[in-house]
């Protein structure tokens, strides 16, 4: 039982790490945020669900924190993604290039 | 469409925040936390609404004044202080028992009162800090 | 047991290090501020898992205030990149 | 009884402060039954004195030796008796004096006040009480003199007067700490005992510099006299009363009090009578030039404190009495002029001798009270000014027999400045009340009422009854005055007829000489005028007050230049040089071997993790990114502390690193944009070095400091009984609120101070930015 949950959160670490190397390989802030995203999602989901098993078999008890935390990530982070974008939308960050439709434009101008 | 979706969440992430800060406040005397950390906790809360729900909001959530909670803050712990004086010990001497508190054995120490009046002047001291730069009061 | 969760602490090290690339060279300001957020969460997972490596279980606490608290900073970052007096930006 | 005599004016003063206003004018009569109380307990004192007199004294500081100690003896007795007795007639002449529509609560509670610290004074036993009453008579005094605040005059002498005076008792204070350390104690009784001992000490010359200093600030004596005629911009009652009766003596005071104790050496006899005589001499021709009534009084009462100071100076007991004598008797007549000038002001508007004249008709009694007194201040027979003055003409004369070849320098200098004193008393009463009127007054001259006559009236009887029977005042009250200065039985022998010896002589020469000049005044006046206006102390006072304020300007305007840049560079230069300096003296950069862990790779990726953060934060250009990237170094350091198993630090470092974020993200948005001004090359290079310098000298101090062992380390008292006496597992915590409770008290003190701080400033500043928007709005709106 013990390998699983240390595997999980190896998985959840790798997750991390892919989502980090990503926003490297996107060229603007809103598919970046796509890749940061992954993290606050699946990597979180993972790495706090191997946590709290792991916690639980090493103190015997139910060790729910780690949930809780999850509980936080997913209630502020995409929140945050959409702030970050709308903020950098408003501030007139360049979309990339070869982008084929931009849906805010029309909405944009109403405001 | 303007900051909608991030007051919304605000308002319910502030209460969690602030519960996380009583958390850190009441269990300070064992495991890490402590009346400043809570209090900063806490403040960063209120700066959630200064920030979202701009001025109004942040002043709003705690209808309080920032140098208020200040004087009351240092007054509770300079209070606690006295106690000590009034019973003969030097200055600032704690007490600390443990009491009954409905069935529950709840440790009681006038550190915590005094651990009070820091929270409530860091508190007090970003409230007035940010309403003042966010242009309020 | 504590091999894997080695191996989990270097990945997450280096993802840490990644974010914080992504700060320093972000080109705009949101990318800085997406920048700070992902640094924000592979500090929790680091300390997440730092605490059941080494037993003190402390820092779980410290990262459940991480959680909350890098939530309220990016929020506060986005609100004044947008509105407030055009905060100098070397926009790439 | 003693105490309570004292806390009475105060108590009297706090109740005044209260519910004064609504008694408005009534207030200074029923404000009066404190003074006259205090009179009549120290009239039931006059000769029922214990041999050491009255003593109270209870423990205050012990391990400073200060007590609050009070002791009434024959010197202190005197005083009290002017101030009281005086202070009554002021209070009840006030009432009148003082216009129905002016602030009575506000006067009567400054003059009680001055009459507490004033008795204060003359009781203290311990030095520093002394001092403290003595800056607290300051105070009331500037208070009283700037009384008619919105008259720029009135606040420029009340400043003055506080200048001088307050430097002058600093001087003072310096010299009672050396005089306490020779003698080591500060009761004045023990310090008589030890008189001879603080002689010797080396401290001895610079004791009586400074202690003399503060009393010839506080009595006017030259050079320092000149904040007394500014100071008559106050109304007459606090001229009577304050500036010839009771506060410019408190100088006298402390000269008899402490003659016993410092006197007997060349190195105070002759600075005293010296300054006194100048004094004398320089106020007598100066208030022969006054045009204004007041400001002649006040150079006259100048002259006088001269001639009491230098009678104190001499030291001889037969010198003592005479002082206490006439300090009594200028008290008098001299309160009794202020108060019929004051008269004169009230009913006829002026105070200038070019405009007043004949007024003998229109006001008999006051003609009569100013003329008796001004006779008795120019010494003529049969009034009370002649006999002290003779008693001091005959020290005098005894004191320059001892000099041998300048016998004749004291007494004729005496004689000179009692010829020009004559002469211009008879100034007072013949130009203002005889001849014909000259100009026109402001309001019709006519009597003035009963009630304000009594005052003056009362103090003329006194100076006319002693002149007749001397022995009235002698015996029980000047006699022990004297022998309480002089520490041994002091009989002095006044009576009216000394007979013919030198005394006389000077005083005939004096009183001839008036009468002969008087109708030559107007000449002799034009040739002082042009003799004395070269060089004043006047000029050189302002000359002082000019360039110190000049040199504040240009310190400030050089290093106050608005940028924080600078700010940080004084305050870094200073840290370096100061703490390096230091550090380098005691040999503290020797390199000794130094005990490090070596750090691991964790370490070492993240110090690179900084390095590189805090490169970028001072090379970027948008304050933002320098912000976030702040941010990113602070997470860096939550690292350290996890890695360090240090959850508290981590979690303080992680919250105060967001709020910090959002709160200069905060003050960054409402501040101008941060225009980066081009930094001179010279300038860059100076804060890299100083950057760099002082970022080696802190990472060198804790080095040093975690591999010195002076004192054993108390972390193992804390570890051992943080829980069994503080209560709490969480060691930190228990430190900061219990062990070290003191400490986060003083911290959320500071905390509080700078929330306010910010308040102000940047409160101020947006407020007034929005209203300037707001106005900008109206105008584009019209």
């Amino acid at each position: 039982m013990m390998i699983v949950a240390e595997v999980m959160i190896l998985l959840g670490a790798l997750v991390l790490l892919i989502s980090s190397y990503g926003t490297f390989k996107f060229q603007d802030v809103y598919n970046r945020l796509h890749a940061a995203s992954i993290s606050t999602s699946g990597g979180a989901l993972l790495l706090g669900g191997g946590l709290s098993i792991l916690g639980s078999l090493v103190h015997g008890k139910l060790f729910l924190k780690p949930l809780l935390i999850i509980l936080i990530i997913f209630l502020t982070s995409p929140v945050s993604s959409h702030v970050v974008a709308q903020a950098a939308y408003r501030t007139g960050v360049p979309l990339v290039a070869h982008t084929v439709q931009d849906d805010l434009a029309l909405a944009f101008l109403e405001w | 469409m303007d900051a909608f979706i991030p007051r919304m969440i605000a308002r319910l992430a502030t209460p969690l925040i602030l519960a996380l800060a009583l958390y850190l406040f009441l269990r300070g005397h064992h495991e890490p936390g402590g009346g400043f950390i809570a209090g900063l906790v806490a403040a960063s809360a209120l700066v959630l609404q200064a920030v979202v729900g701009g001025r109004s909001a942040g002043a709003k959530y705690i209808p309080v004044p920032g140098w208020v909670l200040i004087g009351l803050g240092l007054f509770c712990a300079a209070g606690t202080g006295l106690i000590g004086l009034v019973l003969g010990q030097p200055f600032l001497t704690h007490y600390f028992g443990t009491v009954l508190l409905g069935g529950v054995e709840v440790e009681l120490t006038t550190a915590q009162l005094f651990d009070l009046g820091v929270f409530l002047v860091v508190v007090g001291t970003t409230q007035s800090v940010i309403l003042n730069i966010s242009g309020d009061r | 047991m504590s091999v894997l969760l080695d191996v989990a602490l270097a990945v997450l090290g280096l993802s840490l290090a990644l974010a914080f690339a992504r700060v320093v060279l972000g080109p705009t300001a949101a990318d800085r501020a997406m920048g700070l957020e992902l640094a924000g969460v592979n500090l929790l997972a680091i300390m997440g898992t730092w605490s059941l490596r080494s037993g003190h279980t402390e820092f779980m606490d410290a990262a459940l205030v991480l959680a909350a608290i890098s939530f309220v900073g990016t929020v506060a970052i986005a609100n004044y990149l947008g509105k407030g007096r055009p905060v100098d930006d070397d926009r790439g | 009884m003693l105490p309570t005599v004292l806390t009475l004016p105060f108590v009297a003063a706090g109740l005044v402060a209260l519910f004064g206003h609504r008694a408005g004018s009534k207030l200074a009569s029923v404000a009066l039954a404190v003074p006259l109380a205090i009179f009549a307990w120290l009239v039931a004192q006059v000769g029922a004195l214990p041999p050491g007199g009255l003593v109270w004294s209870h423990g205050w500081i012990e391990e400073l030796g200060l007590a609050l100690s009070f002791r009434l003896d024959g010197w202190s007795l005197l005083f009290a008796l002017l101030i009281a007795g005086i202070g009554t007639l002021v209070l009840w002449y006030s009432r009148f004096y003082l216009g129905p529509d002016e602030d009575h609560s506000k006067f009567v509670l400054y003059l009680l006040l001055f009459m507490g610290s004033m008795l204060g004074v003359v009781f203290a036993e311990n030095l520093l009480v002394l001092y403290m009453f003595w800056e607290l008579t300051s105070i009331s005094s500037f208070l009283l003199i700037g009384y008619w605040h919105e008259r720029e005059a009135s606040r420029e002498g009340a400043l003055k007067a506080l200048v001088i005076t307050v430097i002058g008792g600093f001087a003072m204070l310096v010299g009672l700490l050396l005089l306490s350390l020779s003698a080591g104690t500060l009761s004045v009784r023990e310090l008589a005992l030890k008189a001879s001992e603080i002689q010797a000490h080396p401290f001895y010359p610079w004791i009586v510099g400074l202690i003399l200093a503060g009393a010839f600030t506080k009595s006017a004596q030259v050079p320092f006299h000149i904040w007394l005629p500014s100071a008559m911009e106050a109304p007459t009652p606090v001229s009577a009363y304050l500036h010839s009766a009771t506060m410019v003596k408190a100088g006298l005071y402390l000269v008899g009090r402490l003659s016993l104790v410092l006197g007997g050496t060349a190195a105070w006899t002759y600075p005293v009578v010296v300054v006194g005589l100048l004094t004398m001499l320089v106020g007598s021709y100066t208030a022969l030039r006054q045009r204004d009534l007041k400001a002649l009084l006040a150079y006259s009462t100048v002259s006088q404190l001269g001639f009491i100071m230098a009678a104190l100076g001499l030291g001889t007991p037969g010198a003592l009495g005479a002082a206490a004598f006439h300090l009594f008797n200028h008290a008098t007549f001299k309160g009794a002029l202020f108060l019929v000038v004051g008269i004169v002001d009230h009913e006829t508007g002026t105070r200038d001798l070019a405009k007043l004249g004949g007024l003998r008709r229109a006001m008999p009694w006051s003609a009569a009270f100013m003329t008796l007194s001004a006779l008795s201040l120019a010494g003529v027979p049969l009034l009370s000014g002649f006999i002290s003055k003779e008693l001091i003409f005959t020290s005098l004369v005894e004191a320059g027999s001892l000099m041998g070849g300048l016998a004749w320098l004291l007494p004729g200098v005496a004689t000179v400045a009692s010829l020009l004193t004559a002469l211009y008393s008879f100034v007072l009463f013949h130009e203002v009340f005889d001849g014909q009127a000259r100009g026109t007054t402001p309001r019709p001259a006519r009597e003035a009422s009963p009630a304000l006559l009594l005052s003056p009236g009362l103090l003329t009887a006194v100076a006319v009854l002693v002149g007749l029977g001397p022995h009235l005042v002698t015996g029980s009250l000047i006699d022990p005055a004297a022998s309480a200065l002089a520490g041994q039985p002091v009989e002095i022998h006044a009576a009216l007829w000394h007979g013919v010896n030198a005394p006389f002589l000077m005083s005939a020469t004096a009183l001839v000489g008036a009468l002969a000049f008087y109708p030559a005044r107007h000449r002799l006046r034009a040739l002082l005028e042009r003799l004395t206006t070269r060089w004043t102390a006047e000029r050189a006072y302002q000359a002082f007050l000019n360039g110190l304020m000049g040199l504040a300007q240009r310190v400030t305007d050089r290093h106050m230049t608005g940028r924080l840049a600078d700010y940080l560079l004084y305050i870094l230069i200073a840290f370096v040089v100061l703490v390096g300096g230091t550090v380098l003296a005691n040999g503290g950069f020797a390199l000794r071997p130094l005990d490090l862990a070596s750090p691991t790779v964790v370490e070492l990726v993240l110090l690179a993790a900084m390095v590189a953060g805090t490169l970028f934060v001072v090379r970027t250009r948008s304050g933002l990114a320098a912000i976030i990237t702040l941010g990113v170094v602070g997470y860096s350091v939550v690292l350290l502390w996890v890695h360090w198993q240090a959850p508290d630090l981590a979690l303080t470092q992680l919250v105060v690193e967001s709020v910090s974020v959002v709160l200069l993200l905060l003050a960054f948005v409402h501040f101008p944009k941060l225009e980066r001004k081009p930094v001179a090359a010279g300038r860059r290079r100076l804060n890299l070095a100083v950057a760099v310098l002082s970022g080696a000298m802190v990472s060198w101090l804790s080095i040093r400091a975690n591999g010195t062992q002076l004192f054993e380390p108390i972390s193992q008292y804390f570890i051992e009984n943080s829980l069994p006496l503080g209560g709490g597992r969480n060691i930190v915590n228990v430190i900061l609120v219990d062990f070290r409770g003191l400490d986060t008290l003083g911290e959320i003190t500071v905390l509080s101070i700078a929330a306010l701080g910010v308040y102000m400033l940047v409160g101020s500043r947006i407020r007034r930015t929005r209203r300037e928007a707001a106005e900008r709005q109206e105008g584009e709106g019209l």
